[in-house]
């Protein structure tokens, strides 16, 4: 092999070997948990963090949904079928915002371990059905596909 | 059959094969693209049943659904395209290239305007910073920088090297754009029509929306000859081709 | 002996306009090339063609036989290029300048001094660019070619700011390198006599 | 015949591109001026709540470490570019994206290196939680490179052309996002006592993948140039 031939390809392997490295990298971090949402179960076990504003996500709760006062506040229960945590907002809520439906809030707990969401987001899902086809497969007890998926 | 292939292939590079190639599709795409569109927008507005969660307002996924797959699709196009130009110098390759930026721009902007529309009613709010809706606003700066690129330059041949260079780089870009947004934060749903799984989309309103993507993808095609015969023409407007063409 | 360097069916193409086409060119050692030819006629372009700077629109460049996109380092091993621009850095001296010459790559013959007292810039080593004239300039840039060995000497008006003595000084440089079997293609506004050498002319304008 | 290897070449044009920024120091100062000033300028527009700065600390800090990184990407080609050397480096025998990769190097030596300096100083101006020194400098250290690999193909791509100012922040601009979300995430969740492991593998697998593939593309983009 000629001298600039050998050269060339210990450049080639160099930058094979950076590219399997920086891929190799990737996967690991797609490894790790890397949402920094919190579920119900986390704000339970102490994972969240106190006096600082973190994202957390899960199910609007089923009758839970009041409005003690005149205003625009809304108390719920929020739960990732495991814990539960209570959320105060103040503030115009989404139209997608129903019982049972998956929402994101943004906010900071407060002393009483509930949740004060500055923000609401209503997430939908990715399912499109007839209202009838939808009733037909609740009846029959059917899990819709990618309700069960993590964090909503 | 390889060989037919590569004889095609340079074929479809020479410039006035191509121009009359093209001028002789462009009424049939016409047709095929009025049949589905009809077809599609009927089917979407009209036949199909409301969602049991958004109502009525989701039927802008016949729009917006079809618009964003394009505006990813038409960026495969150009780095495919790029690749041809830095490996073989096909200077058609150059123009489908730069002649697609445009069109994959509109869509962008099409797909981030009714994706807009859409989160209204939906999330409460015009604009998120979504992983979904963030990545699609990048891709459209992407796209606004071939497009700058392209008209920077005045020798075009080496501006649709440059173009190609930077599709390519772009290309690599975007599937880390897209992740790292979407860990960033997310709210936009998942995929529903290419999940492996069975799709999770009434066949009512699946028909449709199909119909509607193809009708986009002919559309693309159609605006796309169209742009490339005129880029032709004022290329080559000094060859002998071009003055045969308007001399008879 | 067969030739070094040979243009294919050379074609060069600027803003729409056809500057050459069908250019055949062989040159052998020993051999060199004067591009004549007006404003605008493609001398530049074809010298960059030459270098790889610069893609044909069609035709191929061939050293020793070999397309010069295949032949890759081996090719630049061999080739020194003075362009218009000189090349050199403002903010760092001769010798720092000719140093980065010598680090690109290709073999390497005399001593740095030498090389400067061959272009009588000998005390100015240690000076900085920015202090020098222009002619002196333009002598750094060709000092380029001699601190490295390559086989083609590729030259864009080399002679410009340069009074006559300097002139025929660079002249029986070029004269020097032929002898030893180099190649040279050059254009110039000004005449150059070097009767002892091989000259080919190529006149772009006709 | 004797030449100079390779990895010569590398350590000759390094030391060349740092040994002009030592010549022109006063130009080697701006980047880092411009970091330390757009940071200051942010308490001056939005108040100075120190809850609210310390929580968009990581943020601006990123920002301005982008805008100054990319302010300065001119000059890694464009006085190579005016005097002819670009053009001499490209006939080089050695293969182009190792000495692209000396000069990026330099660059960032000069001009990335510095803002390690100075952030921590910023952090602590802006109030940014202590926990999140060490991962702000981790990022930074990651980060700055991979703008400046990044920043080099749009240079490239622009170096030949007159106004290539305003097309260069539109071409490298997108290109930064992924480096601006994770750094900034980074130091976010190490400001909330949580571990960042994710976001630096993910650091440095662009680091890496930078390090492999822009120099390949900053080379075919010079040569385009030049043509």
């Amino acid at each position: 092999m000629t001298p600039a031939r050998k050269k060339r390809l210990t450049l080639i392997i160099l930058m094979v070997a950076g590219i399997a490295v920086g891929v190799g990298f990737a996967l690991k971090a797609l490894n790790e948990n890397i949402m920094f949402f919190f579920s119900p179960a986390d704000i339970q076990a102490g994972k969240a963090p106190a006096n600082k504003d973190f994202r957390v996500g899960g199910l609007v709760v089923e009758g839970t949904v009041k409005r003690p006062g005149e205003g625009l506040t809304v108390e719920f229960n929020l739960t990732d079928n495991d814990s539960v945590v209570k959320v105060k907002y103040t503030g115009i809520l989404p139209d997608l915002f129903r019982e049972g439906q998956g929402i994101i809030a943004n906010g900071r707990l407060n002393d009483k371990g509930e949740f004060i969401a500055s923000e609401v987001l209503a997430k939908h899902d990715e399912n499109y059905m007839p209202p009838e086809v939808m009733d037909a497969m609740k009846k029959s007890g059917q899990k819709m596909p990618g309700m069960d998926k993590k964090g909503i | 059959m390889f060989k037919w292939f590569v004889k095609w292939f340079h074929r479809m590079g020479s410039p006035p094969h191509f121009y009359r190639f093209a001028g002789s599709w462009l009424p049939w795409l016409t047709v095929v693209f009025t049949v589905l569109t009809v077809a599609g927008l009927y089917g979407g507005l009209v036949l199909a049943p409301p969602d049991y969660q958004q109502g009525e307002s989701y039927r802008i996924i016949f729009i917006h659904v079809p618009a964003a797959w394009m505006s990813m699709f038409i960026y495969m196009v150009m780095a495919s395209c790029g690749i041809i130009v830095l490996v073989w110098r096909m200077k058609l390759a150059e123009v489908v290239l730069i002649c697609s930026a445009p069109i994959g721009a509109s869509f962008t902007f099409l797909a981030l305007v009714t994706g807009s529309l859409w989160g209204k009613p939906m999330w409460g709010t015009y604009w998120v910073w979504d992983a979904r809706l963030t990545s699609e606003l990048i891709l459209l700066f992407l796209y606004l920088g071939v497009i700058g690129l392209y008209g920077a330059i005045d020798e075009k041949r080496v501006a649709g090297r440059a173009v190609a260079i930077l599709a390519i780089v772009g290309m690599i870009n975007i599937p880390i754009i897209h992740y790292s947004v979407e860990w960033w934060n997310s709210l936009h749903q998942g995929a529903t029509v290419t999940k492996m799984d069975k799709p999770s989309i009434h066949w009512t309103m699946l028909v449709p929306l199909l119909l509607m993507a193809l009708s986009f993808k002919v559309y693309f095609i159609i605006s796309l000859f169209q742009r490339v015969r005129a880029e032709l023409l004022h290329r080559e407007r000094n060859s002998r081709w071009v003055e045969e063409l308007f001399r008879s | 002996m067969s030739a070094l360097l040979q243009t294919r069916d050379l074609c060069c193409v600027k803003d729409d306009r056809v500057l050459f086409e069908g250019m055949n060119l062989a040159l052998k050692a020993g051999q060199i090339l004067l591009v004549e030819g007006k404003n605008g006629s493609g001398k530049t372009s074809l010298l960059r063609i030459l270098t790889g700077l610069s893609l044909p629109e069609s035709g191929d460049v061939l050293w020793q036989g070999r397309p010069i996109s295949e032949v890759g380092a081996d090719y630049y091993e061999q080739v020194n290029y003075v362009g218009h621009h000189d090349g050199i850095k403002r903010d760092l001296t001769c010798l720092e300048n000719l140093r980065l010459v010598q680090a690109m790559g290709k073999p390497l013959p005399i001593d740095l001094d030498d090389a400067l007292e061959k272009v009588n810039l000998y005390r100015f080593g240690d000076n900085y660019v920015a202090t020098l004239s222009a002619g002196q300039k333009r002598r750094l840039a060709l000092a380029r070619l001699v601190v490295t060995e390559a086989q083609l000497w590729i030259m864009d008006e080399p002679f410009t700011s340069l009074d006559k003595a300097s002139m025929a000084m660079f002249q029986e440089m070029f004269e020097q390198h032929l002898e030893k079997g180099g190649v040279i293609v050059l254009t110039s506004h000004h005449d150059i006599e070097m009767p002892q050498s091989d000259v080919v002319r190529l006149n772009l304008s006709e | 015949m004797k030449r100079l290897s390779l990895s010569q070449a590398f350590w000759f044009l390094l030391r060349r591109d740092l040994l002009l920024a030592f010549r022109n120091r006063s130009e080697m100062a701006n980047p880092l001026l411009f970091f330390v000033l757009v940071i200051t300028l942010f308490p001056l527009a939005i108040g100075a709540e120190p809850n609210l700065l310390a929580r968009i600390a990581p943020g601006i800090i990123w920002v301005a470490a982008l805008l100054a990184s990319m302010l300065s990407l001119d000059g890694i080609f464009r006085s190579d570019f005016d005097d002819g050397t670009l053009e001499q480096m490209l006939l080089s025998a050695h293969p182009v994206p190792v000495l692209v990769l000396a000069k990026v190097t330099a660059h960032w030596l000069v001009t990335g290196l510095p803002l390690l300096l100075v952030a921590p100083l910023l952090a602590m101006m802006l109030g940014l939680d202590e926990d999140a020194y060490g991962i702000l400098l981790l990022t930074i250290l990651l980060g700055t490179p991979v703008l400046s690999l990044i920043g080099s193909i749009g240079v490239a791509l622009t170096v030949g052309l007159r106004k290539g100012g305003i097309i260069l922040s539109l071409l490298v601009l997108p290109l930064y996002v992924p480096v601006l979300i994770f750094s900034s995430s980074a130091i976010d969740v190490a400001a909330s006592g949580l571990p960042a492991t994710a976001q630096i593998s993910m650091m440095l697998a662009f680091l890496f993948l930078a390090l492999s593939l822009s120099p390949v593309a900053t080379a075919a983009a010079l040569k385009m140039s030049m043509s």
